[in-house]
């Protein structure tokens, strides 16, 4: 359930140009307004798109989070692929990594 | 009047936004088909065009998600990303509202679509709107299909919804265009993301372009994951497109583009 | 295992919200039919009970409205109205995630239905929860059937989603009741609330009975409304539950009372 | 066009308790994140039930907002009957009247 809430904040954070602005000024305000597990608070205030990806976010959410952190699109990847690395792989969601970690398909 | 036109497209972001990215004689040999598909559709004199798009949660979430949906408004503002990243930038597309209203009581008869007063266009729409409708003239009317959270509509139920367009649209005196779009194999966003299964998608191509329905009804979604990947399920678009064509398809382009995160691929169909 | 149960009720917020403001033996008579009802529910031995909901803008709007939806959730909270308003404490019912993925993705094999991985109730659910779970022990799947928002679902569409969850309830394992709720003719929430055309309602509560589908979806919405008003487009949700049923009904109550706004009904549907 | 904007506005605070107190102490900053007629506008602000119903917002949303500016039900009836003796029948949406102004039919 807590995968859904953590999906549903980065959904809405990325619709929505005043909660971006409200998040850029104080993360930990709006983060307190979803009921997120420890880990998958901490993931999102770090941020860590590695966690998150293994965490079960959907690509297609968070690749526009990684974006409005500032995060270009080769370092996205890599950091998933860091993540998976580091945590181990993808515990839920539909998108479980299908290549290895030090593959880079893209070239990217 | 009829329909006039039924084609599909790619629609990956990277296809504009990441374009100085690939191999320049293949983004050219992409961009100029393009070209060619946005003649064959303004060749047809649509009064509007439908986009069947597979959106990627930017109006749709596991809250309320639709299996199918069709959009009625006026207007639609698009892209929903940083207007840089997709190097897309904003406009407002033009709707129809009472085009929406009819095309939609006549779906219900036979699809339960989803209809909704405002949509923000992302690059599932965008994308193939920058190409074929670089000037912002055409009506628009979103539609879309779930591809991304499961569970997922069944395969028979996207052709259906592709036969009740085909059905709404020759019962309305516009003439109306359909454009189809997705992915065929590919694992956007993901760390697999460049990859793509040439193999399976020229099969699936083969099916759609013989306009084989139980060809391309066979898959399920476990072969279609494994072979496809997540961004495979997206064939629900092109199946949509081929079911309210009724007739064989044309492969006009098809290149995988690892850079795009998917093998680009235009083509059209014939209305019988 | 199987559909064990399929029943329908009135579900307006008078019914609790005003409930001293209507005469004592007519409240006391709805309400006591009421426990029969639950009565009957439980003597089924449900392991779960869908409900049938007709929604009024607590979840579901015009931006994204499905025509059919159904709630994918472990819980779910309500009401969403004021609690001294509606005079139903709050409560968290429990849900049912795996059931629901498993209903749901049967039902989407004919009917596409919407799924929700969040739902709040509102009167519509929580005044027949009220009564027939007051102490709230049952595992609820809440369904719904845009009869709120034009363009409206045909008729012979809530009739297949009646089906679709006949067929889904005989596929799993557990023991599924189902009750539909809604208004027959009313006018709720405006100045003619209280009107209550009563030859309108018995006449469709005789089709209903005989379990006559041809003549249950004979009418038409502009009927419907000039004669049952705006709620009477609700009669969708008694439609649905004859068509799991699949026999004939028998209303064990209908009463007019304008201060809750409807004409009260409480009814039964033998499973065939 | 505008209908769907007010109805939305009525919508989301019916939902949503953290707006309706942020409505309560300053409505015009909500109203503004909206695009509604100048009529619009001020049938919010005013309150004018009334006219929100002449405008065609559904009862359906219109009463809890009614309620929330605390209108008990049968003022709140009487209020919609108010509107459209003194603005003319509904404009737009499902909810025309069809009684007379001057019916109680509920007795309410
Ligand atoms: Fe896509
Ligand atoms: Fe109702």
């Amino acid at each position: 359930m807590s995968l859904y809430q953590l999906s549903k904040l980065l959904y809405e954070l990325n619709r929505d140009d005043t909660l971006k602005t409200r998040f850029r000024a104080d993360p930990r305000d709006i983060v307190s307004g979803y009921t997120l597990s420890e880990e998958e608070r901490e993931a999102i205030l770090r941020p860590d798109i590695g966690l998150l990806y293994v965490l079960g976010v959907n690509g297609q959410i968070l690749m526009h989070f990684a974006a409005l952190c500032g995060i270009e699109w080769s370092d996205y990847l890599q950091r998933m692929r860091d993540g998976v690395k580091q945590h181990g792989p993808v515990r839920a969601g539909i998108y479980a990594m299908t290549t290895s970690v030090d593959e880079k398909i893209s070239g990217a | 009047m009829s329909l006039v036109f039924s084609g599909v497209c790619s629609h990956a972001p990277g296809i504009t936004g990441r374009a100085a990215r690939a191999p320049a004689d293949q983004k050219d040999a992409l961009y100029a088909v393009f070209d060619d598909m946005r003649a064959r559709l303004h060749a047809a004199r649509p009064d509007a065009v439908i986009v069947i798009a597979a959106e990627h949660f930017a109006n749709f979430f596991m809250n309320n998600m639709p299996a199918y949906a069709l959009g009625m408004s006026e207007s639609y503002e698009g892209p929903i990303e940083d207007p840089e990243w997709l190097a897309i930038p904003k406009r407002k597309a033009r709707g129809d509202l009472s085009l929406s209203q009819r095309l939609i009581s006549e779906v219900q008869q036979t699809v339960d679509v989803a209809f909704c007063e405002e949509w923000r266009f992302d690059h599932g729409i965008m994308v193939p709107l920058h190409f074929l409708d670089p000037h912002n003239e055409l009506i628009v009317i979103p539609a879309n299909i779930n591809c991304q959270g499961p569970p997922l509509t069944p395969l028979h139920r996207a052709w259906a919804f592709g036969e009740a367009l085909r059905r709404a649209a020759d019962a309305v005196p516009e003439r109306i265009a359909l454009v189809g779009t997705g992915g065929i194999s590919h694992w956007p966003a993901t760390p697999d993301s460049g990859r793509i299964n040439e193999a399976w998608d020229r099969d699936f191509l083969d099916r759609w372009s013989r306009g084989d329905k139980d060809a391309m009804l066979a898959y399920t979604d476990t072969e279609t994951y494994a072979e496809g990947g997540q961004g495979g399920f997206e064939i629900r678009t092109f199946i949509a497109a081929a079911a309210a064509a009724g007739g064989k398809g044309t492969v006009h382009h098809y290149q995988p583009i690892p850079i795009f995160a998917v093998g680009c691929t235009i083509g059209t169909l014939e209305i019988v």
